[in-house]
């Protein structure tokens, strides 16, 4: 490490910092376990994220061979179910076969299905792994600025993981009221049993440490990337990805406190007895119910929703850069309009704080509100169109490349595109009033999470593998893998949009056996209820697609392709670090010299210049640097 | 390896890295107090008129606890100065004063505040019983000078009267273990014959404490069926003007003595959080306040005990520690500045 | 079109159809543009292909095509919101859009887990009063003791109303949030414990319809739905009558006493 | 200010912390002694405005809504002097004024539409049963 130079050389403090543990190996613990390198963080992040993104996959393969054959115990794997999850969650069936999900089980299945993906996967992955790992290779710092604050992040994160998984083998099972946790339904769930030993007390002492964790990470950074951008590296020559993770942070930082609060509220509610959510006069199972009265279950909704639009934004924002990356070192051209990307991310997210309402459409709102919300929910799609736009225009006049990160950033923007045209039908009230809730709904944001956001992850995967491991990934397997997954993503969520019309709401245990107007409607030559049978193989399908993915995976780390510091010919400064990169990072001094996506620059010997090259080496305009900085000063 | 910009400013953004990372964790946290009052204001405003109590809170401890914080707001920023001069002694001084003043608000909470709240008691008569206990309530009063209805009756819990279906031994053995006294109703009680009992503290101080009472509803076969409360002074003479407003000092409860039906009440317990909206939201933002001021003492617990080392290498990182917990702990004042009012006051 | 080919349910109330107009119209939008949008796609990858565009151009697209997009995209979402999102969500909630008090058919909805309980005002017209005291008595809490209430009828999962006649439903929950949804009437109003929230709507088609619960309310949420009768003014009465000699007997006319013993 | 060329020249020659800190240290120690008096002051006022805020809280202002205007009025001007003065928001750095405004906007938009939401039911709607 001493001869790796900081590039804020000037700062350092040799009588100060200049430690010792820059000399000798650190343990393994310190090394791997409980490291403050962010690259480190940022992998342990990323393969927690995976593994539950996975065990999220298979609660809902159970919940979906539930649907297809509802009151049928799973094959093969019921008894083990039965044993491992408890007769709650799996009784036996009729013809006596165990594990058969019971509606408790498929509720506890489904509200931590949401859960997971959603805070223990996507957000895990997308933002605090990409982010921890790649943000200071691309702003050319040494480290986070707070390294032990990301270091309590993730442990933060990782006791909240132990939270949300114990919770599946209490009495009563997991927490079983919907990812949304509306009160009172939350409010009474399992308060038969233990004040604490519960699982919706478990989930909201489980969200509590993640809100933390994510609180921690934001505010981390934030400040990396305003304080560490190496020398030259100003705020319009970040890379869009970087951008994208600025303001995913800010939606974090300011978004979750209040759902922490409304969490508070409602373990006061459980814990203390309190009646924050709980209305006057509740009658539960015939009883009154034993709570003063006074409060309001619509509190929740707001303070819920208040994050948890935001959050379908911090789902998103992460996937749109790492496609943007991908897309322009696979285009080989600058991407089109980045300043009005990076503009539209910052109305995306201030808009995104005000719209929350758009999921409380039933909830009883008059018609100045709802004017409010319906407005602000449709401008809000305004810049979301031209992010889209703006990436598929880049692809115009560029020179293709399919590697395989390509092949899922190219197929994110149609995925995106379908999931982001269904949203606008539930954006006013009163189409929405035929929609809400049903499989219309599912299959709207399932485009933009799993074949939106998820094959984004799967792009950065592929892009950054090298990076972090020094080795490629199999270029034949990841092709399987992308159109195995790209077929059978569909298959399973296009027919969802013809079930909501058809009226099949979500969260039904049985698919919607008990409703004749289901099995009456015929589209396409399938009853609504047919139709279950068919997402349900594609699921299963889509289930064994994954498996070149994860073989790939974890071989590559031995026996993929070795490679240097910049496989894919990429301009950024993460590929002028060594691969994987050392303590430190960096081992010469970055200075940056031209904006982010300098490919295919007229007269240039070779098709990409990276940031880091001096302009006297070649004729690219080492741009207005100043003037460029005080306006994005003045506009941010 | 050295993160750049830990104890100087970044030249372009005149920051160093800790006072940006107080200043974002700062802003969540005013997000997550938003999100508190904000819950505070839609119950309220939520509160059908006549639920939402005042003058419930001792106001001059509430005073005295403020001016001890915005004491230890002044001594902290004194600390920092005087580590800016490069005043090690006088800075510890300050430092010191300023954990004290923290502990000492601590204490004043959970010694003088808290407990009191958990030992009186109060009852929400129903809409429809209130012409019963209108000598308590005083409704007629408040109608004529405009102001809001009253349901609840509250004061000092000195006795419940119960019946008992079936075996008495489970209500003796509890009684004896809980410092209770059981005499049998002298009238034998309008509708209840023999039946009627009256548990009693064992002198008149004590009373049936709150906690105690519930424990005992729930012993089965136990119903209970009247409350004995030493009326708080607005209760007592509810058509006395003095009573309109809260008052400054504390009011005890006098010794007038009032008999309630329990099956004219509605939600009737100790001043616990569970007790109303008002309670509740009490008790969860200024726990959480609290928590907030014990982990700035013991953050600055730490500075004071091992900020020596630091100070001595290098004395501007010392001085801007304490600056980011002093932000930290200016916020936590500017919290309560906003909890006094709405709580003890408004 | 779009609709029916997704396999809308059949619309059967008065104002359905301008919701599906809506929807039809939201459903058009949608797929030009996907539909642009995907040939674009598919012909920029196919065209620019490295085999084919060996060489990226620096400079990229310059035309304002992409501007012009984007703002005929605001302009059609402007007309959707202005021309009808806001108007159709204003004509179902405001005071005068309500029907007149007289003209209308006023039932209380009241959902449990897992049931609907319906509450009609009977003969008088009057709601009696309800409270959480009676519980044990009266499934909604009626009191017995309020003369309002003594025709009341309560009737359980079973919904009757008139063909052509304005009705008003009041929502509301006993315990926790249930969703009270006619997929038929375009309907739709979550059930929220604390609050009655009314909704209207004019059924047109006469036939038996399924309300379904639309909110998560807890293990027998997937299987909480209510029959939904809708019928011509004389069914309704017919069925009135049924239900009045079996919840009040001693109300019914006389002549029809000796028919009600046989009726329990 | 500019963040586009790699460090100033003055500032490379500074070296370390320990010396950047003691050439900003003479300048900050008048600075910082000419503040104490301003920061007695103010804690002084503090405590005055909160013996004036119990003081008004007594005082009757024709309706209870009045009172909590003036009572929030006294709150904020001394949440502001704290700010202003103690966290030393007066002359800060644009970019912590930068998002501490868009919070401030969030917490206000947070209070305002949950109430609207409150105050705007459908026509009709009423509490149920108590
Ligand atoms: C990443 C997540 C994500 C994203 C980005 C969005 C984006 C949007 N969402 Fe979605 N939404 C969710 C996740 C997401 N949503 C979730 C999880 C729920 C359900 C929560 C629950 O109840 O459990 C939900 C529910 C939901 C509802 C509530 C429905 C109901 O409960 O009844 C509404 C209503 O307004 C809505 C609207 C929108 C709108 C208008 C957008 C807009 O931002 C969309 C804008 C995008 C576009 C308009 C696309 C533009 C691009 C193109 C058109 C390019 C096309 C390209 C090609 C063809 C190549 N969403
Ligand atoms: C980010 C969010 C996210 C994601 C990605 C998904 C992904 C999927 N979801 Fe779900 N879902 C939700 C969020 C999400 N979901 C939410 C919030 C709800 C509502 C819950 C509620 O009602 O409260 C819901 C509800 C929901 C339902 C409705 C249930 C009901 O209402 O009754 C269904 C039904 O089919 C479903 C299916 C699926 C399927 C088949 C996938 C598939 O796309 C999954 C695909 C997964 C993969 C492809 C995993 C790949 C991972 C790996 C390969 C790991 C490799 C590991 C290593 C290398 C270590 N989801
Ligand atoms: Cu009732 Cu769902
Ligand atoms: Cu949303």
């Amino acid at each position: 490490m001493a001869a790796i130079t900081s590039p804020h050389a000037h700062e350092g403090d040799a009588h100060l910092h200049a430690h010792d543990d820059d000399h000798h190996e650190l343990g393994f613990w310190q090394k791997y376990i409980f490291s403050t390198d962010h690259k480190v963080i940022g992998i342990q992040y990323g393969l927690t994220g995976l593994a539950f993104l996975f065990f999220g996959f298979c609660l809902m393969l159970v919940m979906r061979w539930q649907l297809a054959n509802p009151g049928q115990a799973v094959p093969m794997i019921g008894g083990a179910l039965q044993s491992i999850f408890g007769t709650a969650a799996f009784a036996a069936s009729e013809t006596g076969a165990p594990g058969m999900l019971t509606a408790d089980g498929y509720n506890a299945f489904g509200a931590m299905h949401g859960t997971i993906m959603v805070f223990f996967g996507i957000v895990p992955i997308a933002f605090a792994a990409f982010g921890n790992f790649v943000v200071p290779l691309q702003i050319g710092a040494p480290d986070m600025t707070f390294p032990k604050i990301n270091m309590a992040s993730y442990w933060c994160f990782f006791i909240s993981c132990i939270f949300m998984l114990i919770s599946f083998f209490v009495p009563g099972g997991a927490a079983k009221s919907g990812w949304t946790s509306y009160p009172p339904l939350a409010g009474i769930a399992d308060s038969a049993f233990l004040t604490f030993w519960n699982g919706q007390t478990l989930w909201l002492t489980g969200m509590v440490f993640n809100i933390t964790a994510s609180l921690l990470g934001s505010v981390n950074f934030i400040a990396t990337i305003i304080q560490l951008r190496a020398p030259g590296m100003t705020w319009m020559r970040l890379p869009f990805f970087v951008w994208a993770q600025f303001v995913t942070a800010f939606l974090l930082l300011l978004a979750f406190p209040p759902l922490e609060a409304a969490g508070i509220f409602q373990l006061m509610d459980r814990v203390a007895g309190t009646s924050f959510f709980m209305p006057t006069g509740l009658v539960v199972n015939g009883n009154v119910a034993p709570w003063a009265g006074g409060g309001s279950p619509l509190l929740w909704q707001h303070l819920f929703w208040f994050l948890a639009h935001p959050e379908v934004y911090v789902l998103i924002l992460p996937g749109i850069g790492m496609v943007a990356e991908v897309i322009a070192n696979n285009t080989r051209k600058p991407i089109y309009g980045y300043k009005a990307m990076v503009g539209a991310i910052f109305v995306l997210a201030f808009l995104s704080f005000v719209v929350w309402a758009h999921h409380m459409y039933m909830t009883g709102m008059g018609a100045a509100v709802a004017a409010f919300f319906q407005t602000t929910t449709i401008m809000i799609s305004i810049p979301s169109v031209i992010l889209l736009t703006a990436l598929m225009i880049t692809l115009w006049g560029g020179s293709i490349r399919f590697t395989v990160p390509m092949l899922f950033a190219a197929a994110f923007l149609p995925m995106f595109g379908i999931g982001g045209l269904t949203g606008i039908p539930l954006a006013f009230n009163a189409t929405d009033l035929y929609l809400h809730d049903t499989y219309y709904v599912i299959a709207h944001f399932h485009y933009v999470v799993a074949p939106g956001t998820i094959f984004a992850i799967f792009a950065g995967i592929y892009y950054w593998y090298p990076k972090a491991t020094g080795r490629q990934l199999n270029e034949l397997l990841g092709q399987i893998h992308f159109f195995a997954s790209l077929i059978f993503i569909n298959v399973l969520f296009m027919p969802m949009f013809l079930q909501g019309m058809a009226g099949m709401h979500r969260r039904w245990y049985d698919g919607g056996a008990q409703y004749e107007q289901l099995s009456k409607a015929v589209v396409l030559g399938h009853t609504g209820l047919e139709w279950n049978t068919v997402i349900s193989t594609a699921a299963y399908l889509l289930c064994l697609a994954q498996v070149p993915f994860i073989f790939n995976f974890f071989w590559s780390m031995k026996f993929g392709k070795k490679i240097g510091r910049n496989p894919w010919d990429s301009t950024t400064v993460e590929w002028d670090a060594p691969s994987p990169p050392g303590h430190g990072n960096f081992d010469k001094p970055i200075s940056v010299h031209r904006g982010p996506y300098e490919y295919s620059v007229p007269g240039a010997d070779a098709d990409f210049t990276p940031q880091t090259d001096p302009p006297a080496n070649s004729k690219a305009p080492d741009q207005d640097a100043n003037t460029n900085s005080q306006s994005v000063e003045k506009q941010h | 390896m050295q993160i750049p910009y830990e104890v100087t400013s970044r030249p372009d953004t005149g920051l160093w890295n800790a006072k940006l990372g107080i200043w974002l964790f700062l802003a969540s946290e005013v997000m997550l107090f938003g999100g508190l009052f904000s819950g505070y204001l839609f119950l309220r405003l939520g509160a059908e008129d006549g639920y939402w109590p005042h003058g419930l809170l001792n106001v001059p401890i509430g005073t005295f606890n403020t001016a001890v914080l915005i004491a230890s707001s002044v001594t902290i920023v004194l600390t920092w100065a005087n580590l800016k001069m490069r005043n090690w002694v006088m800075a510890q001084r300050y430092l010191l004063t300023t954990i004290l003043c923290g502990l000492l608000f601590l204490f004043i909470k959970l010694v003088f505040e808290y407990p009191e709240k958990f030992a009186h008691f109060g009852a929400y008569i129903k809409k429809e019983s209130t012409a019963k206990y209108e000598a308590y309530l005083g409704n007629e009063h408040a109608r004529s000078n405009g102001l809001s209805p009253r349901y609840e009756i509250s004061g000092h819990l000195e006795a419940v009267e119960v019946t008992v279906a079936g075996d008495r031994a489970p209500l003796a053995t509890f009684a004896e273990k809980n410092k209770l006294k059981l005499v049998e109703h002298p009238a034998g009680g309008e509708g209840h014959g023999a039946n009627l009992i009256k548990v009693e503290g064992l002198d008149h101080k004590a009373g049936v404490s709150p906690a105690k009472m519930e424990k005992m509803a729930r012993i089965p076969g136990v119903t209970i069926e009247k409350f004995e409360l030493a009326l708080d002074p607005g209760n007592a003479d509810p058509s006395n003007p003095a009573n309109d407003r809260p008052h400054f000092w504390h009011q005890h409860a006098t010794d007038k003595i009032a008999t309630i039906d329990a099956k004219d009440v509605s939600w009737a317990s100790s001043f616990a959080p569970k007790h109303s909206s008002y309670f509740a939201i009490y008790f969860t933002i200024t726990g959480l306040h609290g928590l907030h001021v014990l982990g700035g003492v013991i953050v600055m617990a730490y500075f004071y005990l091992y900020g020596g080392k630091l100070y001595r290498k290098n004395p501007e990182h010392q001085a801007n520690r304490i600056e980011v917990v002093g932000l930290f702990w200016h916020f936590v004042d500017l919290v309560w500045i906003f909890v006094f009012p709405i709580f003890y006051l408004l | 079109m779009i609709n029916k080919l997704l396999g809308i349910v059949p619309n059967a109330s008065e104002h359905g159809y301008l919701v599906d107009h809506f929807l039809e119209f939201c459903h058009w939008f949608m797929a030009v543009l996907f539909v642009g949008w995907s040939l674009f796609f598919l012909y920029t990858i196919f065209r620019f292909h490295r085999s084919r565009n060996p060489k990226a151009n620096y400079h990229g697209v310059h035309s304002k095509a992409s501007a012009h997009l984007e703002f005929s995209v605001v302009l059609i979402e402007a007309v959707l919101l202005l021309g009808f999102g806001l108007p159709l969500w204003g004509k179902r909630v405001t005071s005068d859009s309500f029907p007149d008090a007289g003209e209308a058919l006023r039932v209380h909805a009241i959902a449990e887990q897992f049931a609907w309980n319906f509450h009609y005002p009977g003969p008088d017209g009057v709601f009696g009063r309800q409270s959480t005291e009676y519980i044990k008595v009266s499934p909604i809490g009626l009191d017995p003791n309020d003369p309002a209430g003594k025709d009341d009828i309560v009737s359980k999962n079973e919904l009757h109303l008139v063909t052509h006649k304005a009705t008003v439903v009041e929502i509301t929950s006993k315990d926790v949030i249930h969703g009270f949804q006619l997929q038929h009437m375009r309907i739709s109003q979550d059930a929220i414990p604390g609050s009655r929230i009314p909704v209207w709507f004019r059924p047109t088609v006469a036939g038996e319809y399924e309300l379904i619960c639309s909110q998560l309310c807890g293990a027998g949420h997937y299987a909480m739905k209510a029959l939904t009768v809708v019928g011509s003014q004389t069914e309704f009465d017919t069925w009135m009558k049924e239900a009045m000699t079996l919840q009040h007997p001693e109300l019914v006319q006389p002549a029809a006493a000796p028919a009600a013993p046989a009726a329990q | 200010m500019s963040d586009s060329h790699a460090p100033e020249p003055a500032h490379s020659a500074v070296g370390t912390d320990a010396t950047a800190a003691a050439h900003d240290h003479s300048h900050d120690a008048e600075h910082v002694a000419k503040h104490i008096k301003t920061y007695l002051i103010v804690g002084v006022v503090l405590i005055v405005l909160t013996a004036v805020t119990v003081g008004l809280s007594y005082v009757d202002f024709g309706s209870h809504a009045m009172n909590w205007v003036v009572g929030m009025a006294v709150a904020t001007f001394k949440v502001c002097l704290v700010g202003a003065i103690f966290m030393h928001l007066k002359g800060e750095r644009p970019t912590i004024w930068r998002f501490l405004l868009f919070t401030g906007i969030f917490v206000v938009g947070m209070f305002l539409l949950t109430l609207l939401h409150w105050y705007d039911p459908i026509f009709g709607t009423q509490q149920a049963v108590r």
